[in-house]
């Protein structure tokens, strides 16, 4: 069987050594009534025979080419340098477990400190933790924060925040009798208002406004940011936010159907002890060597159990690990210049678009960065006629918003180069 | 050695990469926005050359120890082989690169891959339904505890305490704390089993569930597992199983058959998706028919042969996570449940145990056993009998390293003192488990003849034994603006 | 630019401590008539667009599914654990040079030296070399090796050795004066004969009568085997052979278009001083420690020049790594067990495609193992309209050997499954 | 730590890996093959489980040194930074999984990929044509050599020697020879370059070629050249430029521009392909017009956007090896210099010889250098200086092993006593440059203070210095029949 190592004679020597007569001897607290014939499972295959399988399976879905890929809403095609691969790959990263032996685990532990740092950076906040699942997750922790800090049980989402986002935060919000009210006015009782910067429909928020209006009523600013945009865009920090949340597929995670993508989360000094999951810190040893370990865990479920701030307990390191490599990849100016490639690339496209008979922006006046919203008289027929000419078009977000009919966002990243907008437009016309 | 950070290694005149230009007419960021929405100080992360930085991550890499080169005896956490054909089957590009809004006939394959794996955990656990949504075990205890109670508000019962034995895992209180319920501990046996007495004592009407795992912590099956199923759900509570020791007992029991009514499982313990050095993994969460109608949305739905994802679940607890899951782990976990079949996956826990057990036995005069065998997959062992020396878990643990051995998990579960829990796995030769044995009896003697040496561990990896109470000072200082080193990150130097 | 490290800061810094004023200070011994301008070359693309590129290259062939190949001729499709991969492509193997440092290359060097014991092993000769370029070039050094050692000038070509591995024994032997000629019967000037088994066209020869024959001439006898094919049939060792030599693309290599593949080459004790390329031997330090380091050096051009055996210095040790990977994953039974699935599906396919009308058997009293020649009237034809099917067609030899007009030869691996022969064998009917 | 051999973990019990049956009714290889025909005995391959395999070779891989984490000067070796797309590129199944004897037109990908490298490497060295047939350096250079050979005899001129300067690659006089010409040496003079007056002496209408490289083994770039192919040209012999130092001036000057005829590239030195712990590489050839018919079969030609093997070149030397080339290397060549651009490639060689320059500037007080700088991308320097001491430069390397640097080629090229050849290449930072000169110094200062250190060297590693004499009387005696123990393979206990 492909993963085993004892043969029958290594197992009949480990039973001697143990002083019983066969497995069954060591299985008798099992009551007898539970005790299974055999999994009605079917029986193994060889390696070849399971990828065979497998690569079947994979064949029956259909793969868009990245250049042809104008569909987001919170998964995006872009370039992910041959860098990150590498460096995930590596059994020694990958085959790890969560860092417990810091001396045996300083690889893990200090990637995870540069992801807490290049975190940090971007979005101008303090500290950064060491990764949550994803951007839903990470959004609603920040919200279980807020409540903790302020002892208020309601929580604000001002506009478009991603809606399977304010369906988790529901979820998490529910158990702890939190209520959870679209708006952008808080009052009183107010934990956090939330928004998203730029919108689930690529749309800019005035995120200093609503920063300074949930202040005034004493509850936090929670941003939940494209970390690409934070090279062209303000970042939390800088307009006062207290709590930057996000989700770090864009920075070099393939979509893969939706996961494993990895959610970040960074706050204000005065925040750090309500942080959910890891935190990596500095330590030095007796020769005053500089190491990285496990940091406040007393905050966690290990030691605080029913009192933690969060129950994390694995998260998403691989993940962290990736965007970290991404992050140093690009640097200030690489990350800049993607970010500049599809904004550029996005506001061409919008005016092509908007010059095409029936078809005009929705949101006239508002700004976007990379993904924007068109209004189109006949929406879902726009979309599957784009996909019968092998092109992966824009989201149709009537799906979760009434009031959206006929509103599709379109999205371009460096990898939707020139002549794929052509074909995009050609397409269309 | 140690290695410098990025952003020491960083210089400021160091290029960017190459990166492909805009190549259209359109206006720049500055034309378009506010001053005020444009950030005014780029970020400063680290200028490297991609040989910089590849030479940096492979320095880092080689400074951990893990199952690909060491034997990583980590109690709870199963750490076992972890395929390479798995690795190759989630990076298929018809995998990798599927949008998660790409419409349900351009993705049948991952939805057939989706069910078919629900379909397996069904089988392996005994249960109705599987969701696949939960991103790691702790998420699936929450997600589970939250169709609980949903279930209880259905039925117009609202019940608000959670019992937890004491040797459970941190995250069995922590969630069930999220969850909104009230936490009540019951308390273990002499015989390292949950005593029934207590529960007794602590069941009521009030009570929304028992959260158990079996084997329990101690590695230690709860024999009265029926009994106890039955008086947990005479008083209308749910019981609930961690999956985190699953790996026990694969095609020999199954949680389903002993009354759960709620499992999770780990998909990155028992079905070999890596950890990652801290994920991601996989917690998918089996129920019973009673709690069915409460699972997250969507659900995959197979008619005909179509598959579709089921939306329209009106009693659902929502969304616990974006999209369906963490896709990727759930192709390597089934491409491990083909390979092994169910077969394999029977000799797989019989394998385990029988190492825990045979491992168990060759330390057994060496390190304290606080309780009988035989055990299941895993033992806790205590390092009180070195007390006298004083040694503790800890310096068995350092000295460990210096031998090549990862540690066990040590001072976990809180009820041994002086813990250490020792998980070999199946994919352990006998021979690592006789040169484990062989290392623990030298450290037991190192303990006698020169315990300055067991506390002055580990000496041969990049850095050693790390001041931790002094870097939770450092960590005070800054919180209470008493110092200007974060400690929890790099900070540029003030320019 | 891509992969350079230096900023024009460090530039300007170096050539300051180096005490030049330019770079060009330290061209002047270039005559400057020599001094280029530029490159006729493209500029430098972005990894992104590079891969762009190169995957619009690798779109433009067509790959032909593993199970629907039936074509063989030295190049195999077959399974190749996952395994493989993952050592081959790990960054301590793949990015080191040869090992002449043995205390920091000791990874290499233990790979290299189990190579050298599993190809002894599996041709049951006395010593294997570290490998060569590939099968051809082993059959050229082989020859070399008789040459010298029997003081002889002439090679005979024992029946149907892969034609290109002829073409390069004969380049090796034009510069040395040394003649090759076809036939069975050794002469008093021959130095070796050299037979293929199976036969380029899948037969199997009479390697002991050969063998002998040679022996009787005083000549040497060198057998080029198929490295599988040894699990069931008789090694070069069991008949007398005192070199064998082969291509070990099956061991676990891609086609790849016909390579990086690997040769290997091992012989009777006798002969080792004479073996071309590395040898890796074992070696001892003062605290008794077995390590392994390069050894008998002194055959090798690094030592003896223009005296020594050959000229190789790089050769092909990556993919010895990968064959050892192969070996060492299939164990004795797991190589009989491929080698028997072959066996039997191509006596499964051989039997159906005799059934066809206008099939025929090329050498009908001819054993074969996984590999076989057919005779049909139109077999270009035939090659063509099973291409159109999605099917990579046998093998037509009359390409190299006039008397075989319209012979085809299939092959049969673990890959192609009962199916993949059904739908081969309606194809054809 | 030393890891035991495969054959040494291997158990007779462990079981096979799980394969595909045969499914087909078919007779037993014993039915078919006479009893001769068989092999008697399994051959003795090692048996162990995946998970103990992939162990075994994870640990071997951590034992070696790599420019994947450690600067790597091994001079004449360009051992640049290997970039990770490449990797990537080259097992795109549209090249992996090409069967060499597909119809043209199903493979006009990969024909236009060599298309388009033989292209980019004509204009980098300057030729008329490329073959990239060659598996390597070595090879490559015996190409060239055959082809020479051919083109003299074409002439009827049956020339049959080779000029080799005593500073030469062993390679070139083994190719030579191979080739089967008689090999005469040309000396260096004091300055390290070739003597001009020696050259003279030894050339004449016997003379085939005369096989230079430059700049030389010595790092010195051979100011004459323009004579040396005049001189050459006149007695109608040509010029073979062994391209084992291209790296040195891409974009700057071109082998073909000075007057060489032939050209070996080595792909894994200047243009980046791994070298795999001994290879695969890849030695194209390039040559001027009047070699062009010489070159292998097939070439690839283009016509009309069409590309197609061209088998039917009645004078070429014919095939080198099988098929067209070692291809994957040609893949990962070819990105390579897509990505880098004429720009790139010059500028790396720019900083190839500054980096040097540089890294010589900072030990020169330390060692011995034999000759006048610049350098141009590596330079030779000589432990000569720490002679009295009784080191030598194989102490200075173990050391330098010791302290995280793989070594510089020692004792080569030969006209240097205890040479030193540094090849530093353009993918090192000025830190790591840095570091090494520290080191170097360290180790000087060490061989004055405390020379049995060094001897000692190296102490950090899986093994320390071996016996390298002590092996080869083992063998000696193996051979000689004195001794069972083969030494050059691991051999079964006697049954
Ligand atoms: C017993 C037990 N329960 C729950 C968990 C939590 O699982 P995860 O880390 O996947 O959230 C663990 C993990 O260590 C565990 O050992
Ligand atoms: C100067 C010189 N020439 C030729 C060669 C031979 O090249 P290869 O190892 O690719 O056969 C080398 C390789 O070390 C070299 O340094």
């Amino acid at each position: 069987m492909p993963y085993l190592v004892h043969s029958d004679e290594d197992r009949a020597a480990m039973l001697e050594a143990i002083g019983v007569q066969s497995m069954d001897d060591l299985l008798t607290d099992i009551p007898g009534s539970l005790r299974l014939e055999a999994l009605e499972l079917p029986a193994g295959l060889s390696e070849h025979e399971t990828m065979s399988q497998i690569t079947s399976l994979a064949a029956r879905n259909r793969v868009f080419p990245d250049r042809l890929t104008f569909r987001g809403g919170g998964v995006y095609r872009r370039f992910i340098p041959a860098a990150v691969a590498a460096v995930t790959s590596k059994p020694e990263f990958y085959t790890a477990y969560t860092p417990y032996q810091p001396e045996a685990s300083q690889g893990t532990l200090q990637a995870i400190f540069e992801f807490q740092t290049l975190i940090a950076e971007l979005t101008a906040l303090d500290v950064a933790n060491a990764s949550l699942y994803d951007g839903a997750t990470a959004v609603a922790e920040a919200a279980m924060m807020a409540h903790i800090h302020t002892g208020r049980n309601e929580i604000v989402v001002a506009g478009y925040l991603h809606p399977e986002y304010v369906e988790v935060l529901r979820a998490f919000s529910d158990g702890r009798g939190i209520k959870v009210r679209k708006g952008t006015e808080p009052g009183p009782k107010t934990a956090a208002v939330i928004f998203q910067q730029p919108d689930f429909l690529g749309l800019l928020v005035d995120a200093r406004t609503l920063t300074e209006s949930a202040h005034a009523a004493g509850a936090l600013a929670i941003a939940c940011v494209d970390p690409i945009s934070l090279a062209i865009l303000a970042p939390p920090g800088q307009y006062g936010a207290d709590i930057a949340v996000g989700e770090g597929q864009q920075l070099g995670l393939s979509p893969s159907y939706g996961g494993p993508h990895v959610g970040f989360i960074s706050c204000r000094k005065e925040l750090v002890r309500r942080l959910p999951g890891r935190l990596i810190g500095t330590a030095y040893d007796k020769q005053g060597r500089r190491g990285f370990n496990l940091a406040l865990a007393a905050r966690e479920q290990h030691i605080r159990r029913e009192k933690a701030t969060s129950n994390i307990c694995t998260n998403h390191s691989l993940c962290a690990l990736a965007a970290s490599v991404y992050m140093t990849y690009m640097g200030p100016d690489g990350l800049r210049q993607v970010a500049e490639v599809g904004f550029k690339r996005a506001h061409a496209l919008a005016e092509r678009l908007s010059a095409l008979p029936g078809w005009e922006p929705a949101f006239p006046d508002r700004q976007f960065l990379n993904e924007f919203p068109m209004r189109v008289a006949n929406g879902p027929a726009v979309v599957r006629k784009l996909a019968r000419k092998g092109i992966l078009g824009p989201l149709d977000v009537h799906r979760w918003f009434r009031e959206l009919k006929g509103v599709l966002t379109f999205t371009c990243t460096e990898v939707n180069d020139p002549r794929a907008l052509d074909e995009l437009v050609a397409a269309l016309s | 050695m140690t290695e410098p950070l990025s952003f020491e290694l960083s210089r400021r005149s160091a290029l960017a990469p190459r990166l492909p230009e805009a190549d259209v007419r359109a206006p720049e960021p500055s034309e378009v926005f506010a001053q005020d929405q444009l950030r005014t100080n780029p970020p400063d992360l680290p200028r490297l050359s991609e040989p910089e930085l590849m030479r940096h991550y492979s320095r880092m890499a080689s400074m951990n120890y893990s199952i690909s080169e060491q034997f990583y005896p980590l109690g709870s956490c199963t750490m076992k082989y972890n395929p390479v054909v798995n690795e190759a089957a989630a990076t298929l590009p018809g995998f990798a690169d599927l949008h998660p809004y790409q419409d349900e006939d351009t993705v049948q394959g991952a939805l057939d891959l989706m069910w078919r794996l629900e379909r397996a955990l069904c089988a392996v656990v005994g249960v109705e339904r599987v969701t696949l949504q939960p991103a790691a075990g702790a998420h699936g205890e929450w997600t589970a505890l939250r169709m609980i109670s949903a279930y209880h508000h259905s039925r117009g019962d609202n019940r608000t305490e959670v019992l937890v034995p004491d040797s459970a895992h941190g995250t069995n209180p922590a969630s069930a704390a999220l969850s909104g319920f009230h936490v009540v501990e019951v308390k273990s046996g002499p015989d390292g089993r949950i005593s029934l007495a207590d529960l007794e004592s602590k069941l009521s009407p009030q009570v929304a569930a028992l959260m158990l795992t079996n084997p329990n912590t101690l590695g230690l099956f709860e024999r009265e597992i029926l009994d106890i199923a039955e008086m947990v759900h005479a008083t209308g509570a749910m019981l609930y199983y961690d999956g985190a020791n699953l790996n026990a007992f694969m095609g020999i029991c199954r949680p389903g058959d002993m009354g759960f009514d709620a499992v999770h499982m780990n998909l990155h313990k028992t079905f070999t998706t890596p950890h990652g050095g801290g994920g991601p993994g996989a917690g998918p969460v089996g129920v019973k028919a009673d709690l069915v109608p409460f699972l997250p949305t969507p659900t995959v739905e197979r008619t005909n042969g179509h598959l579709k994802l089921d939306f329209k679940r009106p009693k659902s607890i929502g969304r616990v996570r974006s999209f369906y899951g963490n896709f990727g782990m759930l192709v390597r976990a089934y491409a491990y449940i083909v390979a092994m079949g169910g077969d394999g996956l029977t000799q797989a826990s019989r394998d385990a145990v029988l190492s825990a057990n045979y491992l168990r036995k060759q330390v057994e005069d060496d390190l304290e056993m606080p309780h009988e065998g035989p055990c299941m997959h895993e033992f806790v062992a205590s390092a009180h009998n070195l007390a006298p020396e004083g040694v503790r878990a800890l310096d068995v643990a350092k000295a460990l390293l210096d031998r090549g051995f990862y540690a066990p998990t040590v001072y976990f579960p809180l009820v041994v003192p002086e813990a250490i829990m020792v998980e070999p796995t199946e994919t352990e030769s006998k021979a690592t488990l006789d040169a484990f044995a062989a290392a623990i009896k030298e450290i037991v003697a190192e303990a006698r003849s020169n315990p300055q040496a067991l506390h002055d561990a580990p000496r041969n990896l990049p850095v050693g034994r790390l001041d931790e109470v002094a870097a939770a000072r450092r960590i005070n200082a800054y919180l209470q603006g008493l110092s200007d080193d974060p400690v929890l990150r790099w900070k540029p130097a003030p320019k």
